[in-house]
């Protein structure tokens, strides 16, 4: 017995960590309600710091969940008060990861504003552009039809990443407008 | 060792980051910002102090096959833990340490800790000897992620330092900046020690990595110090 | 059920991982002697060559084959005794070596030929006209044996290398990494030694260094036990006969015989 | 194809492992001392992430978090990968200290040193995250292996020359390889526009 015993001796206490350590993760992963928390998006407060500048007259953006499958399209928002939608983008810019910007609309499909949540871009060169409030603001009071923004010499790619992503939110308008603002 | 010099070697005389050369990952990827830094250090010493104290509980039961997988599974479960804490309360913590935190498991400080030390020693000395290199891990990143925002960003902990006159230097917060502050940092504790540092201290023999170099790899070693 | 699926998960991980550990280290068990494994852990480790074997893995193979287990130099007596312990062979006492830099030719009394501004090793500035120095055969001070030293017992003084017999364990790896061949290993008792290499006759040697051998051959007349001859115009000491009298030290008149300290 | 060669090219130059990820910085500076070592412990790295990847991927997708959605474990990922991926290692080691010892000796030393690289565990969760395919994953991998290897070889050169170099006493060793290693660094960010439009 002594033999055999110390042969699967090593087994049998590996067995029983894993065993004790899954458990508990699985225990606190369950109880403390960490997977709705995942995947629960933005927070209130965030979403009223995005809709200042995205979508002005918006009062509270409310999540609407559609079925779009394509890569770079994130969520999409109604403005409580109708003031038209506001629908998150991920665009290429000159990092490999992406940006996550906002754009917002009114109901009748004029960009009202856009907010860049997230960027990975160059340091001092590409996310300067995304905290310039004044490029930022020529994308106010724009519509498809005649989009018209020019892209920033110097960090050509971050800003055309910006217009892409703008004229990929204004296909999106057309394609959500009829389900979200119903 | 009194428990309190136990406590007071992983601080200064051994700290892991800046003496032994431990941990380098994160210390160079994670202080881009003092309070990342911080972040990560708190972090780092939970899963130290937990994953030492559950190892030296169980260091007689452990037959030696086994010793590595069940140290890991052990320093993962810990890991795991701390960051189903941090989704839950600090998620913007979360999502800037990111990749980061589940690579606490193989940072090179926990595992050698818990070989070196706690499979050696009663508990409660090592969970002195945890809190004191957590601590002074902490302190190590917190001064490389000071620095660095301070040249960087021109912040610290988010306080603007600058008045609008100063311009950030955009290199430190980029990983090229992080390589040359944290090789400034080693180079002034060098001169602070007079080049005392030896590896032999944390134990040449415990490092994974002693065949790979031989014994002393990279710090100047104890005897080339008074050889002078 | 969430609960169930990870607990599942790991614990077939976990099986899985301690069966596979335990067969294969089982049935790929590498035959190895495990005394060879105990006294690879005494070894010293510096993997220097002084026993004669390629590191310290092969002599401890070696040692479980039989070979003495006093040939490792560096570990001296301690690491002897424990190796003989292990192998329940019989102990006997290791003759502690050390090493010595046959060359005296410090800054203050010899020249350089030209300024020497290449890489910085004596291999790289030997080639060069052998040397910087005036005198070919003699140290150029770049400190290869120093960087060589696993002991960091070599230190460069003065554009001279010197060993510090303390921490010197006689490994002889520095021996090899000396260009010109200056450096000798021999017993610790051995204490006198000729602190000169040069090729150069009397004229020439007084001419470059003045801590230089300059064959007068006064030493081979003074020394009693005939341990002391010039060759190739300079004196060296046959360790085997020589009884440490001093008799050579006093009469050199350039005093390049020194007492090892 | 062309897509997974931006894969492969984007891991070894754009976002290197070791100079702008900032992960396997430990081996990184303890075996760069020498050239010969430096290459060894790279192939050896390079060969452990690509079989992990191989290993974990297929765990992930099919049982962590199935397609059918049954149940989501993607929070136990770290455990499972680290767990396997130190299996791996050990079984390795076994092997090829039992059939090739001559590989052993050169490479086999490098083995224990590489469970705890944070290279090869980060590739495994951010093939995840980054949502690759099983191919794209293993050209991640690959990428990631010799986009160690470019940064340790010529970081090892680099640091063969400082060991010569006079530098002053407080940067001596590690110190003046660490600011070399930040102008490498410095150096790789050159590469970041190159791959868009390398392909086109």
């Amino acid at each position: 017995m002594r033999k055999s015993w110390d042969l699967i001796r090593p087994t049998f206490v590996l067995v029983i960590i894993c065993l004790v350590i899954s458990a508990a993760l699985a225990l606190t992963y369950n109880l403390a309600g960490v997977a709705d928390l995942a995947n629960a998006g933005y927070s209130a407060e965030q979403l009223a710091e995005f809709s200042a500048s995205a979508l002005p007259e918006a009062d509270e953006l409310q999540k609407v969940d559609v079925s779009v499958e394509d890569e770079d399209f994130h969520s999409v928002y109604k403005a409580a008060n109708g003031a038209g939608m506001a629908i998150v983008v991920v665009t290429k810019g000159y990092n490999s990861d992406g940006m996550t910007v906002m754009y917002g609309f009114n109901p009748d499909g004029v960009m009202q504003g856009i907010y860049v949540i997230a960027q990975e871009e160059t340091p001092g060169i590409g996310d300067k552009v995304t905290t310039d409030t004044e490029y930022l603001s020529r994308f106010a009071g724009q519509s498809a039809d005649s989009f018209q923004v020019d892209t920033v010499a110097g960090a050509t790619k971050t800003s055309t990443g910006l217009i892409n992503g703008a004229k990929r939110a204004f296909e999106l308008f057309e394609q959500l407008k009829g389900e979200v603002l119903g | 060792m009194s428990s309190l010099k136990e406590f007071t070697k992983g601080i200064i005389k051994e700290n892991p980051t800046l003496v032994m050369l431990l941990g380098t990952c994160p210390t160079l990827a994670m202080t881009t910002q003092a309070i990342n830094g911080l972040g990560m250090g708190i972090a780092t010493t939970f899963v130290l102090l937990g994953s030492c104290v559950v190892i030296s509980l169980l260091k007689r039961l452990i037959p030696d096959q086994v010793r590595l997988p069940a140290y890991i599974v052990i320093i993962a479960g810990f890991v795991t833990l701390v960051s189903f804490l941090l989704q839950v309360y600090v998620p913007d913590l979360y999502s800037t340490l990111g990749v980061f935190l589940s690579l606490i498991t193989v940072n090179c400080i926990i595992l050698g800790r818990a070989e070196a030390f706690a499979s050696k020693n009663s508990v409660g000395r090592s969970a002195l000897d945890a809190l004191g290199m957590g601590v002074g891990f902490t302190l190590a990143l917190v001064l490389m992620g000071s620095i660095r925002e301070i040249l960087g960003f021109g912040t610290w902990f988010g306080v603007d330092l600058t008045f609008g006159v100063l311009e950030p230097i955009g290199l430190f917060s980029m990983p090229a900046g992080g390589f040359m502050v944290f090789g400034f940092l080693v180079a002034v504790v060098n001169r602070l020690s007079h080049y005392q540092i030896s590896k032999k201290k944390m134990g040449c023999e415990n490092c994974p990595g002693r065949a790979g170099c031989g014994g002393h790899c990279g710090t100047v070693s104890k005897t080339e110090g008074e050889g002078k | 059920m969430e609960y169930l699926v990870p607990i599942l998960l790991f614990v077939g991980l976990g099986l899985l991982a301690g069966i596979l550990l335990t067969v294969f280290s089982r049935v790929f068990a590498v035959e190895q002697d495990e005394r060879a494994v105990k006294v690879r852990e005494v070894l010293p480790g510096a993997n220097c060559g002084a026993c004669g074997y390629a590191g310290c893995d092969a002599y401890a193979e070696a040692v479980a084959k039989g070979a003495k287990p006093n040939a490792c130099i560096p570990g001296g007596t301690d690491v002897a005794r424990q190796v003989s312990e292990i192998m329940g062979v019989a102990f006997e006492g290791v003759a502690a070596k050390k090493a010595t830099i046959r060359c005296n030719g410090n800054c203050h009394v010899t020249s350089d030929k030209y300024v020497y501004t290449g890489e910085p090793t004596c291999a790289a500035c030997n080639v060069l006209y052998s040397g910087r120095s005036t005198c070919t055969s003699g140290c150029l001070g770049f400190g290869d044996c120093a960087k060589v030293c696993p002991y960091g017992a070599i230190t460069v003084a003065d554009g001279v290398a010197v060993v510090n017999r303390q921490l010197c364990t006689g490994c002889g790896l520095c021996v090899k990494a000396c260009p010109n061949g200056l450096i000798e290993v021999f017993d610790e008792t051995q204490k006198v030694e000729v602190i000169c290499s040069s090729v150069f006759n009397t004229k020439a040697t007084l001419a470059i260094c003045k801590n230089g051998c300059i064959a007068c051959k006064k030493c081979e007349r003074t020394c009693p036990s005939d341990a002391i001859h010039v060759k190739d115009n300079h004196a060296s000491v046959d360790h085997d006969k020589c009884t440490g009298c001093g008799a050579c030290v006093e009469g050199c008149p350039t005093h390049c015989i020194h007492i090892l300290d | 194809m062309k897509e997974y060669l931006m894969i492969l090219f984007s891991a070894v130059l754009v976002d290197n492992f070791v100079l702008s990820k900032f992960m396997g910085i430990c081996p990184f500076i303890g075996v760069s001392k020498k050239t010969s070592s430096a290459f060894g412990m790279s192939v050896a790295v390079t060969f452990v992430m690509v079989m992990s990847t191989a290993l974990t991927w297929p765990i992930y997708r099919y049982i962590l978090v199935p397609e059918n959605g049954a149940w989501d474990l993607g929070y136990l990922k770290t455990l499972a990968f680290i767990l396997v991926i130190a299996l791996f290692v050990q079984l390795v080691e076994i092997l090829i200290k039992r059939f090739m010892p001559p590989l052993y000796k050169s490479l086999g030393i490098y083995l224990p040193l590489i469970t705890t690289n944070c290279a090869v565990l980060g590739v495994t969760i951010l093939n995840i995250d980054a949502e690759y395919d099983f191919a794209q994953s293993l050209f991640n991998a690959l990428g990631a292996g010799l986009g160690f290897m470019v940064a340790l070889l010529l970081f090892s050169g680099v640091r063969e020359r400082i060991e010569r170099a006079d530098v002053p006493k407080m940067f001596k060793g590690v110190p003046a390889a660490l600011v070399a290693a930040g102008i490498v660094a410095a150096s790789f960010t050159g590469f970041g526009g190159i791959v868009e439009n390398l392909f086109g």
